[in-house]
């Protein structure tokens, strides 16, 4: 059951999944947000239309190399993090490359598809994008700060690096870690806001500001790169939320029908995580940049300082 | 493919013929990309997603613009068609040229459209878009907007009422269906004439230095 | 802070955060707006030319396409310089329907700009919610005058028709039913902190510079200055209406928003009262044949409150039966220009939207 | 009524009632600027509320309005002036009113009225404009637009519009349009 065809096949599985789960993410968010509005909203596979849309379209414009570059850059960002997330528990099909310190190699590379999107929107030369970017770089330091406070305080507390073990800590106790260390929950899931953009926290393409920021230069086929990037990326950050924090998806065995119940169960979860950012971006409005890096170096830090005294004294 | 006027505002061949006038530039099949008879799947795929996805840019050049919030929100709430706002010409597809244009914003209009990508439309509000409309003598507005960019859809009425909106979104998308809309490259291959047509009324071309992305 | 590079950034003409076609050139170092220049001319429909040519009645067709959010207090200040120039009555069931049609304007334009403050501030809900009521009032409009957004319906004289059959009902239910929504609005926006925080100490314009400067209407009365055409030089039935003119202090987005609020809240209670005391009797004192109309020369000065201040008709008449000059003061005409060059240097570019809309810049009304 | 008194005492104009809220001024070009810092500082009209032009082409004069408003007392003033057609010129008042330079730019744009001492772009709403200022009565507007704009041929004959739709399309009227036609 080892084998690097297995490997491959699991690979592909899994990007069509976190491909197809955030896409449809991304149209139950227009859905759902349409509704509250007290509209009929698009249908929820709209953004599949979106996308084909773009990638059809017949120019496409790239401001130098780099404009070419950001896209692939954000994609192979997304990809190579969707590789190292255990995605079920139990199924050894989508655990990939999953490995002992994947927690804080993944806090390094969450950062990368950001920063290519940054190289790409500083060569084209529009203010917009220079000063998106800008504010983007400052949103990241502002969430960034809580977020490795909340794993690191994971990782004190549990003794490991692996967010398998974590996983397999959740099934075997029965505990989820929300429970066990509720303010590492309280910061992550806080500075999740900022890492979704959405009100509040959208400075980074705030329309009404900034045009579309980093991505004011973009359009078709980079475009349709870009959403897709942002909706594998959204997926993930979806799963690893679930991983950590709610006992992880798929304790079902790795039999057929035991993935296919642990798949229902992580999309479940990561829907109901999903909901959060979306319905408390559908009633707020945007802070400004300094507002926002003030507010994460407030309350979520604070958690996050709370949940590693809390994982070093308990 | 036909020759038949997709838009009402524009006459017919004998019209133009019998007036002697030469008007906007009609361009055939063959000088269409998304030819039926060669890519007829992919083109036919294609088509249907871009009709359901029309990014609007958010451009309000004109009165017109003020049923665009109405058409947005809740009660005639584009949105279900698949019509939503972008930021950024890069970004959209649709132009909506919402009431007359002065000269001075034709020039920014034309730059626009030219930013845009391919397959683009162009929608045009009101009858000031058509002939002039109540501002047949005002020195500053163009009467004829075909004369100066393509456009694909006029919707007649002063201000069209977001009901005539919606229809002329949806005639929009028959004609993307079809294969009959998105004038790029009938602007490009033409680009002399919209061109002097352009220059014979914006005298200064000149943009800011900083404008130059 | 070092000295940053400074960055030109053009807010507009294409720019979602515009509150109309017009540019706003920004020198921007950092966040922060260093110097702020309005350009101008994007709407440029030579209007008031174009009514040298119409004459008297004629020109009502272009008069309400000056500022296209309330086209009604142009109306109603064009009608009533002619009716000064001429000297012509009004009866008094023409005042109470000109006071309702000029308050149901104010609503739609405080509905449209709740959509614009909040969703430049990036809450969009509020905003569906809001410009999806308006339509309500834009039906009242229909049943009135025949069109949703251009009434041309307040002509020298009184009003072109009564008030058609059950519309009076129609309009009770209409004020019912927003004044339950404005509660929901005002949770969502006033009691939202976030907003608070954006909009409180933003953009403020000093209280003794107000009124020198130029600045009027609820931005005004933000900074704690009570005036108001309805009440200062009250025209129509608005002197034999009781109604109070909210002020508060501060002068910044949040006191204009709070201003608002409370307006919206008094114009559903003026409407009411006019509906209550509505008098019969003919609504229009017939002009002559409209063609041979002609107006005794002279000049006069008439303005009417609109939402975003007075606006002012300045009309003068040779004799003949067109209009010699029409010169319209938009309110925003100081706002859109000096007052914004003024008040921006300083501010977060993430506010110039936010300012822009509280100050209620409507470009067409200032290059006509 | 002291202002009325006062204006006689010191500019020796004459000033009159023209209804309850206004009061009309008619004055010298050279006196413009004094009497409008002394309404603004000696009896409170701080308050711009609109500068107008009229052009009076058979008696070669622009004639030039100040409108000024009293937050305390209500009133308004509105000062007239009149200027030389020929060569117009005219002081430039946006060191008592900032907003005045808007104003001011527009006159010069549109009549061509020179300000001296105003700093500002020349071009304020018009661009590239190379024909005498727009706003003067001997422009023609129409003239100008038939000659510079390309317009759409109008209709040849009373023929229902859209009976003429039909035709061309076969798109149906719909039911509500109908009571509207012609038969």
């Amino acid at each position: 059951m080892e084998g690097i065809g297995f490997k491959i096949l699991g690979a592909l599985l899994t990007t069509i999944l976190a491909f197809v789960v955030g896409m449809f993410y991304g149209g139950l968010n227009r859905k759902i947000t349409a509704r509250t509005q007290n509209r009929v909203g698009p249908p929820v596979y709209q953004n599949f239309i979106d996308l084909v849309k773009l990638q059809g379209k017949r120019t496409n414009i790239a401001h130098g190399f780099m404009g070419h570059i950001a896209p692939v850059l954000a994609i192979i960002a997304s990809l190579t993090v969707l590789m190292f997330i255990p995605v079920l528990h139990d199924g050894l099909w989508f655990r990939n490359l999953t490995f002992k310190g994947d927690l804080i190699f993944l806090l390094y590379m969450m950062v990368f598809g950001s920063l290519g999107m940054a190289l790409g929107a500083g060569q084209s030369g529009n203010p917009n994008s220079a000063i998106g970017v800008s504010r983007g770089l400052a949103q990241m330091v502002g969430y960034e700060i809580p977020f490795v406070l909340a794993l690191v305080s994971l990782m004190i507390q549990f003794h490991t690096t692996s967010i398998q073990d974590l996983m397999a800590y959740q099934h075997e106790t029965g505990q989820w870690i929300i429970f066990a260390n509720p303010f590492a929950f309280l910061a992550a899931i806080l500075s999740y806001l900022g890492m979704f953009r959405y009100s509040p926290f959208d400075i980074v393409g705030a329309p009404a500001e900034l045009a579309s920021g980093p991505i004011s230069e973009f359009g078709g086929k980079y475009l349709g790169t870009m959403m897709t990037s942002g909706s594998i990326f959204a997926f993930i950050k979806l799963v690893l939320m679930v991983d950590i924090f709610f006992g992880g998806a798929g304790n079902f065995g790795s039999g057929f029908w035991g993935v296919v119940a642990g798949l229902v169960e992580l999309v479940v979860k990561t829907f109901i995580v999903y909901m959060i950012p979306v319905f408390i971006g559908l009633v707020s409005p945007r802070f400004r940049t300094e507002q926002a890096i003030r507010f994460f170096w407030k309350w979520p830090t604070a958690f996050g300082v709370i949940a590693i005294l809390w994982s070093v004294f308990l | 493919m036909s020759n038949k006027i997709n838009t009402i505002g524009i006459p017919s061949e004998e019209e133009i013929k019998k007036a002697q006038i030469d008007f906007s530039p009609r361009c055939t099949a063959a000088g269409r990309v998304n030819d039926k008879e060669t890519q007829k799947m992919v083109e036919y795929i294609l088509n249907f997603a871009r009709k359901h996805s029309l990014f609007v840019l958010a451009y309000g050049t004109g009165c017109g613009a003020i049923e665009i919030p109405a058409t947005m929100t809740s009660r005639y709430d584009a949105e279900r068609f698949g019509i939503r706002g972008a930021a950024t010409p890069r970004q959209a597809d649709v132009l909506l040229i919402t009431g007359y244009l002065s000269t001075k914003t034709l020039k920014r209009v034309i730059r626009v459209y030219e930013q845009m990508q391919d397959p683009k439309y162009v929608i045009a509000f009101g009858s000031c878009t058509i002939n002039g409309g109540m501002y047949f003598d005002s020195y500053n507005t163009i009467k004829a907007l075909d004369r100066y960019l393509p456009v694909d859809v006029y919707i007649a009425g002063c201000m069209p009422r977001p009901e005539s909106v919606i229809k002329g979104f949806i005639k929009l998308q028959e004609l993307i269906q079809n294969g009959n809309a998105g004038n790029g490259e009938c602007y490009r291959d033409n680009l002399d004439w919209y061109r002097t047509n352009q220059q014979k009324i914006i005298k200064n071309w000149d943009f800011p230095d900083e404008y130059n992305w | 802070m070092t000295r940053e590079k400074e960055t030109t950034l053009y807010l507009g003409p294409q720019h979602p955060g515009i509150t109309g076609n017009m540019m706003i050139k920004l020198k921007v170092s950092g966040d922060t707006v260093v110097s702020a220049e309005t350009h101008l001319g994007y709407l440029h429909r030579a209007f008031e030319k174009l009514i040298e040519r119409r004459n008297w009645l004629q020109s009502f067709t272009i008069l309400c396409r000056f500022c296209v959010p309330e086209p009604d207090p142009i109306e109603l200040s064009y009608a009533l310089a002619v009716e000064k120039l001429e000297g012509r009555a009004v009866p008094e069931r023409a005042d109470y329907i000109r006071t309702i049609v000029a308050e149901l304007a104010r609503i739609q334009s405080f509905l449209l700009w709740y959509g614009g403050q909040s969703g430049s501030g990036g809450l969009y809900t509020l905003g569906q919610w809001s410009v999806g009521d308006r339509n309500y009032i834009l039906d009242l409009f229909e049943d009135l005058t025949g069109a949703r957004i251009y009434h041309m319906f307040m002509w020298p004289g009184g009003v072109r028709r009564d008030l058609p059959e059950g519309w009076v009902d129609k309009a009770y239910r209409t004020m019912d039913y927003l004044e339950k929504r404005l509660d929901d609005y005002n949770k969502l926006l006033f009691d939202n902190a976030i907003f608070q925080k954006r909009a409180q100490g933003v953009g403020i314009i000093p209280k003794d510079k107000a009124l020198e400067w130029g600045v009027v209407g609820p931005p005004l009365r933000g900074t704690g200055i009570k005036h108001d055409v309805r009440i200062d030089e009250p025209y129509a039935a608005y002197d034999k209406i009781d109604f109070e003119v909210p002020t508060y202090e501060g002068g910044d987005v949040w006191a204009r928003a709070l201003v608002r609020r409370d307006e919206i809240k008094q114009s559903i209670n003026i409407i009411r009262q006019a509906l209550d005391n509505m008098p019969g009797g003919s609504y229009y004192n017939r002009i002559p044949n409209p063609m041979k109309w002609t107006v005794p020369a002279g000049n006069a000065w008439a303005k009417t409150e609109s939402v975003r201040g007075e606006i002012g008709f300045y009309l003068v008449s040779d004799g003949s039966n067109k209009p010699r000059r029409a010169h319209l003061r938009g309110a925003a005409y100081a706002h859109g220009i000096s007052v914004l060059e003024k008040i921006l240097p300083g501010e977060n570019i993430a506010d110039v939207s936010f300012i822009l809309n509280s100050l209620g810049v409507c470009p067409p009304e200032m290059e006509r | 009524m002291d202002l009325i008194h006062n204006l006689k005492e010191v500019f020796e104009i004459d000033a009159k009632i023209k209804n309850d809220f206004q009061i009309e001024v008619e004055a010298k070009k050279e006196l413009v600027s004094s009497i409008l810092l002394y309404l603004k500082n000696q009896h409170g009209f701080i308050h711009l509320d609109h500068m107008s032009c009229v052009d009076w082409i058979e008696d070669e004069v622009f004639e030039l309005v100040y409108i000024v408003w009293n937050p305390n007392t209500k009133k308004t003033v509105l000062l007239h002036t009149k200027i030389d057609r020929n060569k117009p010129e005219m002081e430039n008042i946006d060191t008592i009113w900032d907003q005045a330079n808007t104003y001011e730019r527009e006159f010069r744009e549109m009549y061509g009225i020179e300000f001296p001492g105003l700093v500002a772009e020349r071009e304020f709403i018009l661009e590239g404009w190379t024909e005498m200022p727009p706003m003067r009565r001997d422009f023609d507007t129409k003239k100008y637009a038939e000659e510079t704009y390309a317009t759409r041929p109008g209709r040849e004959n009373a023929e229902d519009v859209r009976e003429k739709i039909i035709k061309r399309t076969g798109e149906e009227i719909p039911d509500f349009a109908k009571k509207y036609s012609r038969d």
